[in-house]
């Protein structure tokens, strides 16, 4: 996908409970919760950069900027 | 969004995995982010209940009170210092259980306070018993067999009060969320926002609603905006809960009645 | 059980099921005609945190109802022991879970009687399928290790608190639970 | 055949009362107390009784005194917080002569404190949180078992006396387990009721100076209020019949001392070193006498079970004659304030504190009587 | 009429000259005997203030609370014996102001007692001080200056808070009153009527209302039927009040959620 | 110049708390303390102070808790069942330490009571009405010129400890008239504030025990609940944090004795009798003792103008050396439980009480005298 | 006023306060407030028995029956 | 006024203005460099009930505040005097307004010093037109009789208490009543 942006996913490990929200409201599936009940970025180049982690995570865990490393 | 109101030194939160809280509080300081108020005069007021918690973890003034006095301390507040902006974070059986007379009261004086309340259905913080806005036929740990007491509409009641800003809204639509704070925050007058968040440990799982996640998202399905409930029959709504914004007078004028004329 | 008195801890993260674990063995005393209190500590509101429960067993009327001197204390987080090892001494056995825990340093020989790392979550797991039943794995790891009750009698307590459907996985999580204790004589580290 | 138990002390509270014959519950909940709403919310039902979460505390003390008075017996339960807010509804309840149970599971304070954390802070307000001179039957279980026991009697009390009745437990006893005895019937008392509809005077009374109150709804057409009232019931600003009042709210309980009065002494008799104490206190002080004892320590303790009334006299009959008294309290110093009254000059007195929301283990009694050397 | 129900031995009452509590307290006792109810089984509740003074007169069982506590008194005699017909005798002060939460939770809890509110607009007992239903610009001791609260609509308020039967009159309008206080007795469920009545001492007085005779006779004047009230502006009804039935929402038939449903 | 006025007790209340800088008022009627509602009521505004009348007691009480935090001096004013349901408040107030100022007017209770008639009956409920270990000032004012007088010190105590002071007050005095001189200026103290932003911990205290907290709005970022608290100000429920707190809310009343109580000896040096009281009592005493002396009988009179902090010492020492010592107060014995504590055996105590809602007048003391042959 | 029904105006006098609200609220100006500010009755004989008088009385003070005396 | 002290009760019914009346002769007093201590009964709040207003006047510190030897009592009701007459003595003086009150058979001359019982009412009624100074009269007999205080401090201490176009008829209504006493010499009723 040529001159798609990308995104860069922050994750503050140490505030996160591994609820899963961002697991239902990612819209692109880059989180899982894993065998370890914990949560996991797994497609982070999927992500579009809607915000939506961001908003709902109740616990300020992610942060998702626009990658601008190479541009 | 930088979250320059956050007190990050306070992180992680006491709340639940999953508990929707935390996303009322984000929500809350973008508002105030947004608004471009000044930090330094403002004062958020809570009672008692996870809910009540959230003061803690912004970086203004707190006052963390007693179950249910939130509010005749905000009053209070406000009426000393008028300069500041005073904003309520409390539950819902913080607001409109133990502190329901208050409530009304607020309404009625139309005092210059916003009121957020935190409505996830139940008392997370004793152990999930019904509050007065638990919807019939709900499991609690006081309702082992459903519960048979009607609900408060907190619309209704604090318009009825004579609030002049009444919305409300869910966690899962963070923008009409933050909109709703911000025009309740505005507002110049008693406001309040009846916020649907979610308690996964208690109602959640009594209810069999599923994990936090399926919580959220589900409020897509039974949260209907006022613009596309006002076309629906009574019938088509049953079960869900109407959002938006229900009452907005705009302050009058000068005071109602000048002081000569008594 | 020095002077027909028994002290238990367990000590983990809330949902653990440790408090339900301690309630089923005070049942099972009971039933053998035992004395007991069980006890709890509840956080400060905050959920999910660390938690402790607590049961003395006695042949006699108990009048302080705390432990103060555990001849078993078992953990299933280095944070539960942290903030609940207190009382730890010559006399108490030390069951920690070594699938998810770091070897406690502190509990070297001068400080305890024994320190047993089993891997308690990997083989709940591997043998049972998920982690469902781990509380009543540990109860078959405290039979196995002090007999303070017997495993008929906590056979029946566990029944009582579990749906028919789980009563078969249930009773070989126990087994599982005293296997690892008779294993452990030979594999399990025992310091 | 009495079975045997194991429940928390919540929950034998919430089954002592059923036992009792309680058949209507409101409340509000709060740490440490909940598990009572929640027991009786799920067995209420169960004896067709009346389960409600009122609104807050002071609506749960005024509808379980509604509920008495329509002849039911009543039990409310809560907390430091919630017992603060229910002081009003207290007095009207000692001014009406409504019987009533609350129970008051000590939480640590001032305020909300450590809301899960055990205290004995309650001790002086459960005697004199409320305005106005008014009487009332204070009792302080120290397990489970008496959880259980003490509600029953409790509830008893009230009947018999038309008196609230106030049990003060903790944090502690309320969520800890053991196995109780439950006998399968309890021994009950209901309320006199006035026989004669005509020249009915609810609050005329004979010599047990407790009036037979009818309860509304059955045709004696009788009348309540918190206002100084005569015979008839009615408001009166007479001082005459006030003064008459006070003293027969008072009289009726401290006439019957020996009935309400329970004092549990343990090898007071030689003791060279007395523990009082009540509660949960009481049971860290019961070993440590055992082990100052087999330590060749002339040691014993008496346990208040019944707090209020608070009788010197019998205090100081049952105390033994120990030159020191020692006054172990999960609080800065309540129930010792008692004791030296009732003791003067005539002992040395030593208070013993804990107020860290921890108990007072045996091994703080230890250590405090090494240290004080006493 | 015979005024069986009179507790007559009591007579004179302790009001003042030309208050309106005794007419309210006739009224009631009318619809009592009218409806034919046994008089072995009413129990009439009341809080503190000259109007909660009232159940003293009657010849019913009587239990004369806390101020602002009759609401929950009555609940659980209710609760207790719901074979009883419970009566709530209550002044302004005392059912919206300390009163007010109970108020609204048994409008939302719906259960079966009836308030009756003897409303003038300040509290008497204590010497004539504001309200919550003190009408804006109103003079009364603690509003020297003219009051600049806004006050509560009882019929909003109960009915935003859930109220099944709602209704409002004045005690110039005799029959009026008396036919509102029947249905409302009547109706299974919380029913509420405000009735406005008067106190010269103190309210009439201080707001140059004329003397008792005057009050009572003006309300021709200031109350207006809601049959007339709905043909009319807002401007035409500004200073006005308006009586009638407000909300009548008749009892559902079995439980609304039947036990095995949850 | 100073200048005299004739006015009731509550109105010296009222204009006592606006020469202290009292700035805010919140309140609910209530006979008999109304009077202090409707003076506020009409002069706050002329001050650009804030008078609120509040929907009930409990909202009055959260009400000046908040403007206190806010920076303003306030005033509530109430009596018995105004005063029960302030308790959960007044405990959060010792708690978060807000200087706030509260009259209760004593009436006679319990309960509704007699409204209009005098009592004492709220002495004890004034220490320990609220649940949990707490400490707090509390005055009782003889005279219209005192509760002008002790309403500033009121207001200015509980600006320099951080901590509510309640004036104990009565129906008498409340609606008493007398003459009253009023300085020019009153002294008033400032609670101290924060200088420094940085490093700022609102609970951080030096020797003084008492912390320097910011008013909110000012730019601190300050922190205020009822939990037990660290200096951060935010909640901790670790043990010892609790115990440091409720010892420095302890110690900073009780090592501040001199500064706190006021106690007024009269003739006690070689009394064979004295007499021990507080407020409107001690004005029948001080006439009594008059007569008596007149008579050839040595009596004195020990007035508490402070009632909490109790200092068991400091009244022992002012008492003098009376084998007899009367306490007459207008309840069923409260005083006397506190009096016979300090003097044990070593005297003779004897009760006076009255509870018919009347006064203690100089000849019903001197009636008792005679016929207890005192 | 042949055939026209006349009534007996009962008035206890303990009970009454004198308030005026009968005279105020009758139509036919049957009371008066006297000099002594105390209730009379005046015209007894204009009386038409609408019991507004009975109504309004807050102290249970009035009674009006049709008068049969002379029927 | 033995000893420097002198104590006046007014009793009568809710409305008639003693209160003020009393408050009127403090501020007089004060005037005067007296010390005053004035207090009232309030009835249960019953409204129109009897009321009673006491005041004492000394040259040096009052004590006990309230009166217990009444050296004047005026009374304008026989409910008011039933219920407000303790205490009086051989030393009191006994006012009544005979226009409305029977006269009291009690106070005979064993109980009182002197009862004068003046029409107090029918004089107000007919030398100012309608009852409106009533108290002020009162407040004239009151002078006239005892001279507690002086003419000069009553009338302006009641001009501070009355509007400005009533102040004169007011002075008239003290007039009448240091009138009446004077006229009483002959005239009035005295036991
Ligand atoms: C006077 C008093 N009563 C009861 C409580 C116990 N209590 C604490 S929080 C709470 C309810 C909290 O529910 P809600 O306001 O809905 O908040 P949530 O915890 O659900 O966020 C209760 C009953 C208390 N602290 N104080
Ligand atoms: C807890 C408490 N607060 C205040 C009072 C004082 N009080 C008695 S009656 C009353 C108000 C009465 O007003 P309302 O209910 O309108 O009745 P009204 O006297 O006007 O009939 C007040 C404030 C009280 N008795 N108890
Ligand atoms: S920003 Fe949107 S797409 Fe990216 S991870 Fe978050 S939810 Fe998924
Ligand atoms: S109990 Fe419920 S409301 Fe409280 S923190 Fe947990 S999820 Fe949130
Ligand atoms: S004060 Fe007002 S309400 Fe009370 S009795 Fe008098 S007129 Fe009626
Ligand atoms: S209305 Fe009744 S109380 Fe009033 S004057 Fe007439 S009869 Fe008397």
């Amino acid at each position: 996908m040529p001159d798609r942006k990308t995104y860069k996913i922050a994750h503050v490990r140490k505030w996160c409970k591994d609820c899963g929200i961002c697991v239902a409201v990612c819209p692109r599936k880059v989180f899982e919760i894993d065998r370890n009940d914990r949560q996991a970025i797994v497609n982070p180049q999927d992500c579009i950069g809607c915000q939506m982690c961001v908003e709902h995570c109740p616990d300020f865990a992610l942060n998702v900027t626009e990658d601008k490393s190479d541009a | 969004m930088k979250m320059s109101n956050l007190r990050s030194e306070r992180l992680p939160n006491i709340w639940c995995p999953g508990c929707g809280n935390g996303i009322v509080l984000r929500s809350l300081l973008e508002s105030v982010e947004q608004l471009g108020l000044d930090t330094d005069k403002i004062v958020v007021v809570s009672g008692i209940g996870c809910s009540s918690r959230a003061p803690a973890y912004t970086n203004f003034d707190n006052v963390h009170t007693l179950h249910g006095r939130a509010i005749p301390v905000a009053t209070g507040i406000k009426l000393a210092n008028p300069d500041l902006t005073v904003i309520v974070l409390t539950g819902d059986g913080d607001s409109s259980a133990i502190g329901g007379n208050h409530l009304i009261h607020a309404a009625r004086r139309d005092v210059d306070i916003t009121v957020i309340v935190f409505n996830n259905f139940n008392y997370g913080m004793t152990g999930g018993q019904a509050s007065p806005l638990t919807p019939v036929a709900s499991v609690t740990t006081t309702t082992p067999g459903g519960n048979t007491d009607r609900p408060f509409d907190l619309v209704n009641l604090t318009a009825g009060a004579g609030a002049t800003y009444v919305a409300r809204t869910g966690i899962y639509f963070t923008k009409h969320m933050l909109d709703h704070l911000k025009k309740a925050i505005a507002h110049r007058g008693f406001s309040l926002v009846d916020v649907i968040a979610q308690c996964p440990t208690y109602f959640g799982r009594f209810n069999r609603k599923g994990d936090a996640g399926q919580m959220i998202v589900s409020q897509k399905d039974w949260l209907v905006l006022k613009s596309v409930a006002d076309k629906k029959s009574p019938q088509e709504l049953a079960g869900k809960i109407v959002i938006g914004e229900f009452v907005n007078i705009p302050p009058p004028g000068p005071a109602v009645v000048p002081e000569g004329q008594v | 059980m020095d002077n027909g008195r028994f002290e238990l801890r367990l000590t983990g993260s809330g949902g653990q099921g440790l408090i339900l674990a301690s309630i089923i063995v005070a049942e099972a005393a009971i039933a053998e005609g035992k004395v007991v209190t069980q006890s709890q500590v509840y956080g400060a509101e905050a959920r999910g945190g660390t938690t402790k429960a607590e049961l003395i067993i006695s042949d006699r009327h108990i009048a302080y109802p705390k432990v103060t001197d555990p001849d078993l204390v078992a953990a299933l987080t280095n944070e539960g022991l942290k903030q609940y090892g207190g009382g730890i001494s010559r006399k108490t056995v030390v069951v920690i879970d070594s699938s998810t825990m770091a070897l406690p340093e502190s509990l070297n020989e001068e400080a305890c009687k024994t320190l047993l790392a089993l891997p308690i979550r990997n083989a709940t797991v591997e043998k049972l399928g998920s982690e469902l039943g781990l509380n009543v794995v540990l109860l078959g790891i405290i039979q196995g290790l002090t007999e303070v009750v017997s495993v008929e009698a906590l056979r029946t307590a566990v029944s009582l608190h579990v749906k028919k459907q789980y009563v078969d996985l249930n009773m070989r999580a126990l087994d599982l639970g005293i296997e690892m204790v008779r294993e452990s004589a030979t594999t399990g580290i025992r310091i | 055949m009495p079975r045997i138990a194991l429940m928390q002390g919540n929950e034998a509270v919430a089954e002592g009362a059923l036992a009792a014959g309680v058949r209507f519950y409101a409340g509000y909940p709060i740490t440490p107390s909940s598990e009572v709403a929640e027991v009786m919310a799920r067995r209420m039902p169960q004896v067709q009784g009346v389960f409600i979460q009122m609104e807050d505390e002071i609506a749960s003390i005024m509808a379980i005194v509604g509920a008495s008075l329509a002849g039911k017996k009543v039990l409310t339960a809560t907390s430091g917080p919630g017992f603060s807010l229910m002081q009003e509804g207290l007095g009207y309840a000692c001014m009406i002569e409504a019987p009533i149970v609350i129970l008051d599971s000590m939480r640590y304070g001032p305020s909300t404190g450590m809301p899960t954390k055990v205290s004995q802070m309650d001790l002086m307000q459960s005697r004199w949180g409320t305005h106005g001179d008014h009487w009332l039957i204070v009792y302080s279980p120290s397990s489970v078992q008496e959880s259980y026991d003490l509600t029953i009697r409790a509830v008893n009390m009230a009947e018999k006396y038309r008196t609230p009745v106030v049990i003060l437990s903790d944090e502690t006893i309320s969520h800890l387990r053991e196995p109780i005895t439950i006998a399968d019937v309890s021994p009950t008392v209901d309320r006199r009721l006035p026989a004669e509809r005509a020249g009915y005077l609810p609050y005329k009374t004979d010599a047990t100076l407790v009036p037979a109150i009818a309860n509304v709804g059955t045709g004696f057409r009788t009348s309540f209020t918190g206002l100084v009232h005569s015979d008839t019931g009615f408001q009166t600003a007479n001082g005459h019949v006030a003064e008459a009042l006070i003293t027969r709210l008072r009289d009726k309980l401290l006439s019957k001392l020996d009935d309400i009065i329970e004092l549990e002494a343990d090898r007071v008799e030689d003791a060279d070193i007395t523990f009082i104490s009540f509660g949960i206190t009481a049971r860290g002080v019961a070993e440590a006498v055992d082990v100052l004892r087999t330590r060749g320590k002339k040691a014993g303790s008496l346990r208040l079970v019944t707090l209020f009334p608070f009788s010197d006299d019998r205090i100081r009959k049952a105390a033994g004659n120990a030159p020191t008294i020692v006054v172990p309290e999960l609080n800065s110093g309540q129930l010792v304030l008692l004791i030296k009254r009732v003791f003067g000059d005539s002992r040395r007195i030593v208070p013993l504190n804990k107020v860290n929301g921890d108990l007072i283990s045996p091994a703080d009694i230890l250590n405090f009587v090494a240290e004080e050397k006493l």
